[in-house]
Order: structure tokens, then C-alpha cells, then sequence
């Protein structure tokens, strides 16, 4: 599993604070799904991968990796929208006939799924850029001076904190049941992985009463309350969200005004 | 003096049999006591106990020489005064940013932002986690993530700290640097120690009093030196002697050398020996 | 039909096949992915979701206020429904979906508290893992963290009270759950995109089947595992 | 004759440095080899390559001479000879029912019904844990769990087993019991025992062999004798004397008594001194 938690971290941007960074990533999101044209999308794909490529500083291997992730969805959903029944004689960049319909592609499905693939990786750039650049510990603080619930806050972060402490628990009981062949066949894993999920939630249960005897100990009185993380206030971030927020503007304007 | 007195404690979980049993215990302020015992003697129930977790069902908590009342305000007081270091760090640490997470409890106190800036920063300094204070909880070590947790503690200034077994799970250097580090905080500080271990060979090394608890009861207690005197006490209660003690013991009492039987640090050891060899030379 | 069209639909077949082998289609799969639904769904999916939302939030502070504890407790039940999603199921390329540990939660919680943490763990799964996305989040959370569980829910007590072996109600909860998920998806999916002449209808029944592959087999072998599961934990 | 024997074993986790580097070990067949090394030396990931769960990047493994093939029969039949006890047993027992946990390896070995119940008869006697053989697992003590998971790895009868941290979170008692069953176990199957573990003070009780690895690579191996000689290089590498030889190295080295520095354990100590006693006191 690829988590991108661990290049957040160690991301060059990591200390820049977490609104400019929200500001270069979401506002460019919010245009890319607006505007659905592809030169828009083509230039947020190459900005947002070079921002974390080069400034965030990721090798250009593992952020391709991370891209791969969600092509399982993109190449089954889109491949569904490419393909659309049509009336017999209807002029088809190709397709098979089937009784009265042909099923196939056509110019204005093929256009579609261009912009709609396009779209989907400039969006999900975008989302790296945040994700693979922004600790989530940073994000919970943003989000905890909005209106949403403190409580949603506080349950998030606890949450976030406890997955790990709940995957490494949980690996280390699948590999000392597979050392003792818990896979050699589907009926043996699929009962014992069960058997280990049951005793996973049942550790997780015991766990959260020490834990919150630990948060008890620590003169818990029902409030998460902490210090906030300080970080680099950074101006060229700044800069570079407004430049980029034009950029693309003006890349969609064009494409909508000419219509390349 | 004594910094924590309990007289008669007695707690059992769910009516099941005591887990703490008429438990008398004195710890004396700026010292280290250890509580020793075998897995389930009742260590960690009193703990809990004297953090005010657990309510005791019998029996009475001196802190100071004041009587601690177990409401709502006793119970708070209690918890800024004495701060417990749970055995797996991972009960303890609740949030992805270390420096967060050690300010929680100083927050807690209600003390303001400045305050509470400049406890974390001492209290990162103390336990010397600086190097990593920008890595998320989940990516330290089990090591760091044990220092992190004692920083957490610190950070309340609480004048007593309690480490459940604050060796286990780490190699020797990791151990001997995390005992180390308590050392060095008790000098500067004089904050009471109380560890609760079952591995003996540290003991005459960091304690200065210890107890032995067996089955929710206070077997014996008294300075390190005592305590390590009655070796047969201790084998009938799943303990042994540290190993340099063992050592002292056999010379002495099988091969009936004159050597100080209580040594149980190598200096000691080395000390009695050279002592005997000396002795037997100039005898002669 | 002409040879040449045949032959590229063989090729073009071929292709798509040898892109599922390659690429896990799972659970994750269900996820609709960032940047895949236009505005207007985002938005109106995001605010669809939101009176459960608010009827969560509100039961997640009541439950808190009866007892702090279960404040660690559904943290925790957060973060087991995540790692298991996150987990590989035996023989079949791909993890289960979360409405397993969300319905283990809506046992301990009711449905409309888990739903909370439903969104939080596909918040999570979008950031972390690139599951779902943030302007998809709506969506996925009205497929997975609200029909899913209700179904779940709604199943298992009408079985029980049918008088259905507690095996099979839990099979059938956990199976039909998955299920609507689905289909849920595969409306929202056809919403967005009909079919170029033959409308939503066609669409959706080209999203039902395409899922049907890779979705049939993981709901069956989800219930299998949540009827382990569940024994268990009974007998414990 | 060595039953396992790596070849430049190398492996890496994501790319990261390499957690195993060229690591070349001679496992002797029916001989207990220790596996030391401080927290991170890569013990894990050496074992958990021995037993298939991680695929080497590189080198070979050879068992009884033949060298494992890392395909699914491969990985099968090597978790058939090689058992591995983990560090902590709630992560191997998965089952509420203590016999159904320990008979799951033996069915997984496609055994007759008759077959796996006379071997978990034969690992519950084995490791003696009859008594609460029939309490459910959760209920078990620490140390109880341990032998459990002891037993669920013996029913599978291996050739070799592999115990991670054997005495890691037990009390004085429950650590020499398990090393002692280890003991027993080894001469009545002549089964071949390899620890990996941090406690020094085991090694010259209970090993025959040692390995000193730090930061994935081999430092040193041989016999422990000659392992124990090294104090220098075990403290470049976070590791430590057992206390005994720390004290038998000064008494040596900085006192100039004539005692045998190799002296590890209290019996082999305590002969040492007794001669320089009596050589002292006969010389003069």
C-alpha cells in the first residue's frame, strides 16, 4: 500500500504553511473541474508535477506511481463512457453492430472522454500536490478553525493517529499466521483472516481504554486543546498560487473563446 | 520524606479477587523507588490508583501528608502532581504531531500559550528529542516514541513521575540511555522517581528504595541494599537477584568467601573482591 | 460489420482485458476518483449527505456525553474500518470495501454516527491512499458511508426479525450492503454520464455490468468474512 | 553441518536503505545460534526472509544444503521446516480456543484429523501447558500465550525454529522457564533453535552460537566464547557483556587479577575466582 503520508513529511514544502499550499492546490482543482478543457488540464498536470517534483523535491518514479493509483477507476469508467450504443448508420470512429444498435465510439464520445480523462488528472494532481506535500496533522489545524464540529476535528485526528498503530498490529498477526501456512488454501485464509479481524477489533477495543486512562492521566477534561504547529509563512507561495490561478484562468478562457 | 503514603489500598476490577491488597506503600520524595513484581502482582493497578484512574475501593492516599480526596478536584490536583509513563507508548500518544502531543498536558493546566511554548521546549530539551520533533508520531521508533511520551509528562512539572516498566521493548543501549535520562532530570530537577520493573539487574544501578508486590500485596519493601539481602524473598515471588548479586551470593555461601554479599553492581563486586583477594594475601 | 472494425474491437478487447489484470480493480475501485464528476454533482451529492451528516454529528456528541470513553472507542472503530479496507482478501486481487468495519460500528453506534466516520475515513482513503477524491467526496459518501450502512443495517434487522439464522442475516446485511453500494455508484456514474442516445437507462446498465465483475465476487467473498467475523465476535 | 546457510542475502524495504546487507550466516543443525543485535540491526527482516514472508533482492539461501526457490512451493515447504515463535504472542494467537490455535498449523499441513490431534497432544505436553489448556486465550497470562505460541509452532514439527525476543515482556521466572522448555525441547527433537534477542545476559546460558548484526549487516559469528571475547566491537554495535564477563573483564583489565575473561556465567565466574583466590593465598 502507497500511503502518501510519508512524502508529506519529508516534502521540501512540508513547513510552508498549510493555506498557501491549500490556496496552490484547490483554488487550480476548482477552475480544472469548472472549465473541463483540456489544455487547462494538460497545464495543471505539468505544473502540479513539477511543483512536486522539483520544488517539493519527490522522484519523478514514485510521483508516477502515485498517479498510476487511480487509473484502475479511470480506465473502467471511462471506458464505459467511450463506448455508447448508437443508431444504425451513425458515423462511428469504430464499433460492432448488435441486432438494431451499434455499440461503439464516436467523435463526440472519444471528445468526452479526452477532456474527462485530462480532467480527472489534473484534478487528481492537484490533490497530490496537497496531499504529497501537506503533513495531515497540518490540514487538521486549518480545518479546526473552521465552523465544522471540534469534535469531527479532534475524532480525525485521533483516528489518523490510531491507523497506524492499528495496520502495523494487524501485519504483524497476518504474517505470523501466514508463517504458519494461514494461506495455503481460500477457505483456511478467508477463516483466519476473519479470526485475525475479530481479534483486531477486540485489541482495538482493549486499546482505546488505555488510551483514554492515558489521556485521563494527562488531565484530559474533555477538550483536545494544544499548541499549533508554527510555520514558515511563505510569500512565494503566495506569489506562485495567484500566478498559477491566472495562468490557468486565462488557458481556459482562451480554449472556450477559440475553442482549439 | 515521604512524598506518597498509602495505607490499607484495596481495589479489585469487577469484584473479581483484589488486585490490590491492603497495600501500605511509602515513596520518598527525590528519590527512586522501584516497585518490582512478576507480570499481574499489581503494579500497574496502583498506578492507575494513585493517578486517580482507578478509585480506590478500602483505604487512604497521603500526598505530601495531605489526604487525597478522590473527586473531581482531588482527583485533578492529583494528576498535575504526579504524572504517569504508560509501558506502550503507542496507549499514550494520541496525536500525529509530536510537538502537539506534548503540549497537551500542559495545556490541560490551563496555563497560557507562552507558558505552555516554553515547557514544551524545555521538556524537548530534557528528553533530548529535538532531532525528530518535526517527524510524525508513527514514524519514530519505539525508543523515541517511550521519550516523546516521558516529554509529555514532563511537561505538567508534575513533582512525582511514574514509569511503568520503562525498559521493556528496548535494546540495552536504548534502556540504559532512557535510565540514564531519568537520572539526569531527577538531579536537575528533584522530581520523586517511581519505576515498576521486573528486571532486576537495574535496580542497585537507578533505585534507591524498592518494593516487592506478589498478587496485589506489598511483600516487602525498604532500601535497595535490604531488599536485595533476603534473595529467598525474592525466588518465592517470580524474582531473582541481579546478577552480580547471585554471584555475591554463591562466593559466599557455597564457597563460603568472606566477599559483601549485598554487592550488586559491578563497582561493588569489584570492590569486595579485590577486598577477599587482599585479604587471603596478606594474610598468609 | 467489416472485417477491419471486428478485428479492432478484438484488439480494443483484448486491451481493456489485459488493463484489469494489470490494474487491481478492487474495492478502491468503486471509489469514484477525483475530478470525475462535473460541479453540479459534487455539489449536489456533498449536499444530499448533509442532514445525515448533521443527525451523526449530533449523535456522536450524545454518545460522548454518556460516556467520554466512546470518544477513544469510535476513534478507534475509525481506524479499524480503515485498515480494513485497506486489507488484501484472500484469492481475489483486491481489498474489501469499508461497510464491514462501518457495520461493525453501526452495531456499537447506529448507522448515522458511523456515517461520520465514514466520511472521515474516505477523507482519508482520498489523501492517503487516492481513493475517491475531495470533490467526489459527496458522492462516495452517499454511496459508501450512508446507503451502504443503512442498507447494512436495515437488512439485518429485518432478517433477524423474519427469523433468519444470525449467520445468514449477517451474510446477507454485509453482501446486500456492498451491493447497493454499487449500484448507488453506478446511478451516480450514469447520472453524470448517460448514454449518447440511449440515456440513463443504457449507461447505467453499462455501469451495473462493468462493476458486476469486479464487485460480484468481492461482496460474496465481504460476506463470507463478515459472517466470520461476526461469530466470533458473538462468541467472544 | 550447517541446515541453513545465507549467501549475500540482501533486502530493502521500498528502496529505503538496505535493511539486510550481504548477510552471510551458517545456521549448525541441532545447535542453538543467537541472533544479536540492538533494535533495527535487521534480525527481523532476516527471519522473516528465512520463512518467505519477504522475498530476498538478492543472494541465496541454502537449507540442508538445497537452495529454496522463493516461488509458492518454495515459500511452502520452507514454513514447513521453519517454524518462527513471535516476539509478542497476541500478534500469533488468533483463535479464542487455545487447542484450535495450536492444532491450525498441523491442519494447514493437509494432516489426518487422528495425526494433528496426537501432535497437539504432543505440543501441549511438550510445553507443558495442559493446565489451562483448556481456558480461553484471552485470558492467559503473557507468558502463559508465549507457550502457546510455542506449542502452535512445535505441532508443525519443524526442523528449524526461529524464537523472535523469547524473553522480551516476561518476569525473571517466566524468561529462565521458556529458556529452559527451549533446553529440554532441543534435546529430546534435537530440533535446531535460533534466538534473536538483545539480553546478554542468556547468551552464554543458553547458546552455542552467535551472530552480531547492526544496521543489516553481519559484524561478527562464531562460537559465543569467542563472541563474548569481543567486548569492544559488542559496544560498537549497542550491544553489551552479560554483566558477569563485564565484571570478570575489569576485575582482568583494570584490577590485574589473573581471572578468565571469558567467564560469562555465575558458574564459570565463580570457578574463575575461587582460583585466584587460591593461587593468591598458595603463593604466598
Amino acid at each position: 500500500m502507497m500511503l502518501t503520508d510519508k512524502y508529506a513529511y519529508s516534502s521540501s514544502l512540508s513547513r510552508v504553511s498549510p493555506e498557501a499550499k491549500m490556496l496552490f492546490s484547490l483554488v487550480p482543482l476548482a477552475i480544472c473541474l469548472l472549465f473541463n478543457s483540456i489544455a487547462l488540464s494538460l497545464v495543471t498536470i505539468v505544473i502540479m508535477a513539477v511543483a512536486t517534483v522539483k520544488f517539493g523535491k519527490m522522484s519523478l518514479p514514485t510521483y508516477m506511481g502515485f498517479i498510476m493509483v487511480p487509473l484502475g477507476f479511470m480506465v473502467i469508467g471511462t471506458l464505459t463512457i467511450l463506448i455508447n450504443r448508437f443508431e444504425q448508420g451513425h458515423a462511428l470512429l469504430m464499433g460492432l453492430q448488435v441486432g438494431q444498435y451499434a455499440y461503439g465510439i464516436d467523435a463526440g464520445s472519444l471528445n468526452l472522454s479526452l477532456k474527462l480523462v485530462l480532467r480527472a488528472l489534473g484534478a487528481v494532481s492537484c490533490m497530490y500536490f496537497l496531499s504529497l506535500n501537506t503533513p495531515l496533522s497540518d490540514l487538521f489545524q486549518v480545518l479546526g478553525r473552521t465552523k465544522l464540529p471540534q469534535i469531527i476535528v479532534t475524532l480525525m485526528e485521533l483516528i489518523y493517529r490510531y491507523i497506524f498503530v492499528l495496520l502495523e498490529e494487524v501485519e504483524r498477526m497476518i504474517i505470523a499466521k501466514d508463517s504458519r501456512l494461514g494461506n495455503i488454501n481460500f477457505k483456511t485464509s478467508m477463516s483466519s483472516l476473519g479470526e485475525i479481524i475479530s481479534m483486531l477489533f477486540i485489541r482495538a477495543y482493549q486499546r482505546s481504554e488505555r488510551i483514554y486512562a492515558g489521556l485521563e492521566s494527562r488531565g484530559y477534561n474533555g477538550q483536545f486543546k494544544t499548541i499549533n504547529e508554527e510555520y514558515t509563512y511563505s510569500k512565494n507561495m503566495y506569489i506562485a498560487s495567484v500566478a498559477v490561478i491566472i495562468l490557468l484562468l486565462s488557458a481556459g478562457m482562451t480554449e472556450r473563446f477559440f475553442y482549439i | 520524606m515521604n512524598i506518597i503514603e498509602t495505607k490499607n489500598l484495596s481495589y479489585s476490577y469487577n469484584g473479581e479477587k483484589a488486585a490490590l491488597d491492603k497495600v501500605d506503600i511509602n515513596i520518598p520524595k527525590g528519590k527512586t523507588t522501584a516497585v518490582l513484581g512478576g507480570n499481574g502482582a499489581g503494579k500497574s493497578t496502583l498506578f492507575l490508583t494513585l493517578n486517580g484512574v482507578l478509585t480506590p475501593e478500602s483505604g487512604e492516599v497521603f500526598f505530601d501528608g495531605k489526604r487525597v480526596k478522590y473527586d473531581k478536584k482531588g482527583i485533578t490536583d492529583m494528576r498535575k502532581r504526579i504524572g504517569i509513563v504508560f509501558q506502550d507508548p503507542n496507549d499514550q500518544l494520541f496525536s500525529s504531531s509530536v510537538r502537539k502531543d506534548i503540549s497537551f498536558g500542559a495545556m490541560n493546566l490551563g496555563l497560557g500559550l507562552d507558558e505552555v511554548r516554553a515547557r514544551v521546549e524545555l521538556a524537548i530539551t530534557q528528553t533530548g528529542i529535538a532531532e525528530y520533533i518535526d517527524s510524525p508520531t508513527h514514524a519514530l521508533s519505539f525508543g523515541q516514541k517511550k521519550r516523546v511520551a516521558i516529554a509529555g509528562v514532563l511537561v505538567m512539572q508534575p513533582e512525582v513521575i511514574i514509569l511503568d516498566e520503562p525498559t521493556a521493548g528496548l535494546d540495552s543501549r536504548g534502556a540504559s540511555e532512557i535510565l540514564q535520562l531519568l537520572s539526569e532530570i531527577k538531579e536537575k530537577t528533584g522530581i520523586t522517581v517511581i519505576l515498576a520493573t521486573h528486571e532486576m539487574d537495574i535496580i542497585p544501578l537507578y533505585c534507591d528504595f524498592a518494593y516487592v508486590m506478589d498478587h496485589g500485596r506489598v511483600i516487602t519493601g525498604g532500601a535497595v541494599k535490604e531488599i536485595l539481602s533476603k534473595p529467598e524473598l525474592l525466588r518465592s515471588h517470580s524474582l531473582r537477584l541481579p546478577r552480580i548479586a547471585h554471584l555475591m551470593e554463591i562466593l559466599n555461601k557455597e564457597d563460603k568467601l568472606e566477599v559483601d554479599m549485598t554487592a550488586a553492581t559491578i563497582s561493588a563486586a569489584r570492590a569486595a573482591i579485590k577486598k577477599i583477594v587482599s585479604v587471603k594475601s596478606a594474610g598468609n | 460489420m467489416n472485417n477491419v472494425s471486428l478485428k479492432r474491437i478484438a484488439v480494443c478487447l483484448a486491451a481493456a482485458i489485459s488493463l484489469f489484470l494489470l490494474f487491481p480493480l478492487s474495492a478502491n475501485a468503486m471509489h469514484i476518483m477525483e475530478g470525475y464528476l462535473a460541479p453540479v454533482w459534487c455539489i449536489s451529492w456533498g449536499a444530499l449527505c448533509i442532514p445525515f451528516l448533521v443527525a451523526g454529528v449530533f449523535a456522536i456528541k450524545k454518545k460522548i456525553s454518556a460516556s467520554t470513553k466512546n470518544l477513544t472507542l469510535l476513534a478507534m472503530c475509525g481506524a479499524f474500518a480503515f485498515v480494513l479496507s485497506a486489507l488484501k482478501m484472500p484469492s481475489v486481487t483486491g481489498s474489501c470495501s469499508h461497510p464491514t468495519g462501518v457495520g461493525l460500528g453501526a452495531v456499537l453506534f447506529g448507522p448515522t454516527a458511523m456515517s461520520v466516520i465514514g466520511v472521515i475515513i474516505l477523507l482519508f482513503q482520498a489523501i492517503l491512499l487516492a481513493h475517491g477524491g475531495i470533490t467526489t467526496l459527496g458522492a462516495n459518501t452517499f454511496s459508501m458511508a450512508i446507503v451502504g450502512p443503512l442498507v447494512s443495517f436495515g437488512i439485518f434487522k429485518l432478517s433477524k426479525k423474519m427469523g433468519a439464522k444470525s449467520g445468514l442475516a449477517v451474510f446477507l446485511a454485509a453482501f446486500l450492503g456492498d451491493l447497493m453500494t454499487y449500484v448507488t455508484t453506478s446511478v451516480q456514474l450514469a447520472m453524470a454520464y448517460p448514454d449518447a442516445t440511449g440515456g440513463f437507462m443504457v449507461s447505467l446498465g453499462k455501469f451495473i455490468s462493468i462493476f458486476a465483475f469486479t464487485q460480484l465476487p468481492l461482496a460474496v467473498c465481504e460476506g463470507l468474512l463478515t459472517v466470520v467475523i461476526y461469530n466470533v465476535l458473538v462468541k467472544y
